[in-house]
């Protein structure tokens, strides 16, 4: 018995599934763009603007003390869930990008030299590859890209042979965005360790669709961002270990991440502090703590076989189109598909899908490498979570050759 | 704020879609421009062959959607015999039909939903651009 | 005729000014830390999570351009509402924290040479020195304060005498958050342009009380942060010429602000987007844009107005109590005040505040340098907004009185 | 969420702050240590004298809150004679108080309020952290 099991119910909690688009339910398959929000999360963050407006970490009186405890429970929750070893190894950043730069910035930045390289896969988001070009063209060092297979698989073997005592930094995105595939990271980070490597991993649309445990991947790095994850854009995540973050020069100076200033000198506080400089979304971490219970009441392991049956349906309806092509057919996969339509541009399908209320993403979705990979400038992508139905993948399969025909 | 659904893809838009005109590349080219679409990576290439400030004729070639597609359509038609000038004067009075506040000439008017989807207008610039791109002294 | 007029209304649209402290209705006298929302910003950002959730800038779908119009709107509002000259000049940032890395990291650390200057006041928040700081160990430049009075006022005349050809940014709070100190910015940004040294100005606690222009003011960076203007955390803008955004490398990569990426090398978008990497605090900004309409639709005259008579009372209310020292005496001033009482640590004074209902902030407010000036660890500090009002004075003084003779 | 007022200041904590025992520079100390409260700036310097694993007398000195103060002038008294395992201890006992998991002996009870009040609950460990730093081994 899972709260699944009503789906109806599971729905009415997300507003927005109700809205009409252009006078049609809307069907919201764009997912890993960003995910709709329950009641839950929409109420904590309202509930803290009328109830609990403060700053944090400042005031010493009861709005403060309250508005601290939300901000901090939060993170308590994120680590739980995340399976960090601590809390002090959670990092809020605004997103992975921030997460990413932090990395870029803190970790790599000071120590990296002309000729060192820092490798990560051709299918990585842009958040996993322009921070490290920011700082590549600094210091002289390389940028490596590590092959994939024409399925949208890592090439593992391939990868591990570019690793060498260059290597500064392995990078690798859990659960391809545009292409669905589920990576292999603890073969990569374990390899990675045994050539003294650091990891990074993407988890951006892994924690939404399946159970993480940080701790026991052991990567040197984890980054997410809470929207993907059911909570307010701008709120996200470093997860790092310990000794990193205490070593790391701090990246952004301001309040709350010193202990004294003085034009003399100035020092610093302890982590995660240390790397939060300023007053932070606090609404939206509150929210993330909200959603993160949300979702551990649901299940993780309920949502990931909802999922799973939904990605098979979905997989077996896109099958039977005529002159539709998959971008990325890898056995591990989650319920993001790309592809393209033959003779109908991927945006022209999008605004037509739209006007039948069917939401997805048309475009490169940020990773302009593997659609160069893929010799497409854009795919169509429909991207689905638990809340989604078998009925909307009727409605989706139809909206889609009613506007082929229309484009024809 | 939404848009009618039907308006954008009009049947004037879909036939130069399924037809388009002055595809290709002029072999005469006197001038050459390309355009690129951040969002979904088109590209367009504009060629035309200018006799002082007229433009005797206008291509275009690239892959892209239909708004992209039936735009550059209209454009290359609209610039035969078209003195230079008429480049940006037309995407002047595109904008401010995304505004609300003109109709565009002719064809052009066909793209007036497009005020309710900003994020596609620049579909229906790019051939614009790429012809003032085209237009543009080189070093 | 103002808004303002009926103050009971007004106060009515910000739902945490009628909660109960320890059973006692809520004197919110911390502004300066962060100030409480009306209810058209929490609808707002609740609207847009009900009614418009999406992601901003990437898809064509109906909800992703309803998001982004709201997005972008913002942007022009705030535009407006600071009298930037376009809408291009307006990079959406966390808060001022980040807005002043952003010019450190971006504008200033490029060029920076050993025995170069940046000459900040001794009243700076933390804000707008620690970020200096950073950079300047990095490169070898100079942190230099410019020296400030007993009354906690610039000296003008000692701030330009150190300006020389060494200096290369002079960075400059336009209202002190510690002290309450208005400051002659137009005039220290003459004095700089005057000797070819761009200016960086604080605006966090300026924008909240009066109509600024920053077109006028002709600074190079305005910084604010967006809590205290009545809109979410985790908001807030530079605002910065745009001879300087085009020609600053990017801080940040990540999505929305590249143009093209591949592994050959990657092309940026225009400002403002090229420091905008990511997925921003869309439901914060969408906040930020409803209190700038709800503070244009008040008058941010008649907010100042309303704000002097509360300054002045309160000033002469401080006036009575004995054993209160004013911290900062600034002619031009601000309604927000700090002071130590004789015999009582302000932590206690602001808990024991607290259990009476009042708000206040003690510590160090972020300002180091500046206690160490007055020889202070730390200060109370009452900071007021317009809606405020005598009556909450009143039940100040009184509360004051009372928790002195406990501690006594 | 919300602490009864009245409990965080009872009359043991003015009491104490009002007059607090052991206040100032112990003139033959053998071990010294300060704390510093990053939010408000207190510092808190105390010094100790040992024989053996003994503490035979300790005082703290430096201008702090009423609960740093009252708190200090408690822990000074507590460290007389006891070993100096016991500042650990108590700091334990402490923190276990404040997630609601523990009573501390005495008149540290006093502080259990502070639970409800995590802002503050460095005032109260402030005087434990400078005897933890005074008995640290010292390079
Ligand atoms: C004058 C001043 N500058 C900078 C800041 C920092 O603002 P934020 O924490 O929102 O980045 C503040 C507020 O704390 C301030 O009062
Ligand atoms: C795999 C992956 N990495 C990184 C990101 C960037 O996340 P954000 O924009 O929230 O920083 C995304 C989402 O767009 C993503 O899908």
């Amino acid at each position: 018995m899972s709260r699944l099991d009503d789906i109806a119910a599971i729905r009415a909690e997300f507003p927005q599934l109700s809205r009409l688009i252009h006078g049609k339910p809307l069907v919201y398959f764009d997912n890993a763009n960003t995910a709709q929000k329950p009641r839950a999360v929409i109420d904590a963050v309202s509930g803290y603007f009328t109830e609990h407006n403060a700053n944090v970490a400042r005031a010493v009186h009861t709005l403060g003390e309250e508005a601290t405890s939300l901000y901090e429970a939060a993170r308590d929750k994120l680590a739980r869930f995340v399976g960090a070893r601590s809390r002090e190894e959670v990092v809020f950043t605004r997103g992975t990008t921030e997460s990413v730069n932090l990395v870029a910035y803190s970790f790599l930045r000071p120590t990296l030299k002309p000729g060192d390289e820092i490798l990560v896969s051709r299918m990585e988001h842009h958040a996993n590859i322009v921070p490290w070009q920011l700082i590549a063209a600094e210091t002289g060092a390389r940028v490596v890209p590590a092959p994939i297979t024409d399925t949208g698989e890592l090439d593992v073997e391939g990868t591990v042979a570019l690793m060498n005592e260059r290597t500064q930094l392995v990078g690798l995105v859990h659960v391809s965005n545009a292409l669905g595939t589920i990576n292999p990271v603890a073969t990569i980070i374990a390899a990675a360790k045994a050539r003294g490597i650091p990891s990074l991993i993407d988890g951006s649309q892994a924690v939404p669709h399946f159970k993480v445990d940080v701790a026991a991947l052991d990567c040197d790095f984890y980054v997410l961002t809470g929207h993907k994850l059911f909570a307010p854009t701008g709120t996200g995540a470093l997860i790092a270990k310990r000794e990193h973050l205490d070593a790391m020069p701090p990246f952004m100076g301001g309040g709350e991440m010193i202990r004294r200033v003085s034009f003399e000198g100035t020092t610093f506080n302890d982590p995660p502090h240390k790397f939060e400089p300023g007053t932070p979304n606090i609404a939206g971490f509150i929210g993330l703590g909200a959603a993160v219970d949300w979702l551990e009441a649901v299940g993780m392991d309920a949502i990931a076989a909802r999922e799973a049956r939904l990605r098979d349906t979905m997989r077996a309806a896109l099958g039977e189109v005529d002159g539709l092509r998959l971008i990325g057919t890898a056995r591990e996969r989650a319920a993001v598909f790309s592809f393209v339509v033959e003779g109908a541009h991927a945006h022209d399908l999008a605004t037509l899908l739209d006007h039948e209320g069917v939401a997805v993403r048309s475009g490169h979705h940020c990773t302009h490498p593997t659609m160069q990979f893929f010799g497409v400038p854009a795919t169509v992508r429909a991207s689905l979570s638990f809340y989604n139905t078998e009925d909307e993948i009727a409605a989706f399969v139809a909206a889609l050759a009613k506007v082929r025909r229309m484009l024809a | 704020m939404s848009a009618h659904p039907s308006t954008l893809y009009s049947e004037t838009v879909l036939a130069h879609n399924r037809a388009p005109r002055h595809c290709g590349c002029l072999a005469d080219a006197t001038h050459r421009g390309v355009a690129e679409n951040a969002l979904c990576g088109d590209q367009l290439a504009l060629t035309l062959r200018l006799r002082g400030d007229l433009i005797e004729a206008a291509m275009f070639d690239g892959e892209s959607c239909a708004i992209t597609t039936a735009c550059a359509s209209m454009l290359t038609a609209a610039l035969h015999g078209a003195p230079r000038a008429r480049v940006g004067e037309l995407r002047m009075v595109m904008t401010a039909m995304f505004r609300g506040d003109a109709t565009a000439p002719g064809e052009f008017a066909a793209f007036a939903e497009l005020r309710h989807h900003p994020a596609r207008q620049r579909c229906a610039l790019l051939p614009f651009d790429a012809a003032l791109s085209a237009l543009q002294p080189k070093e």
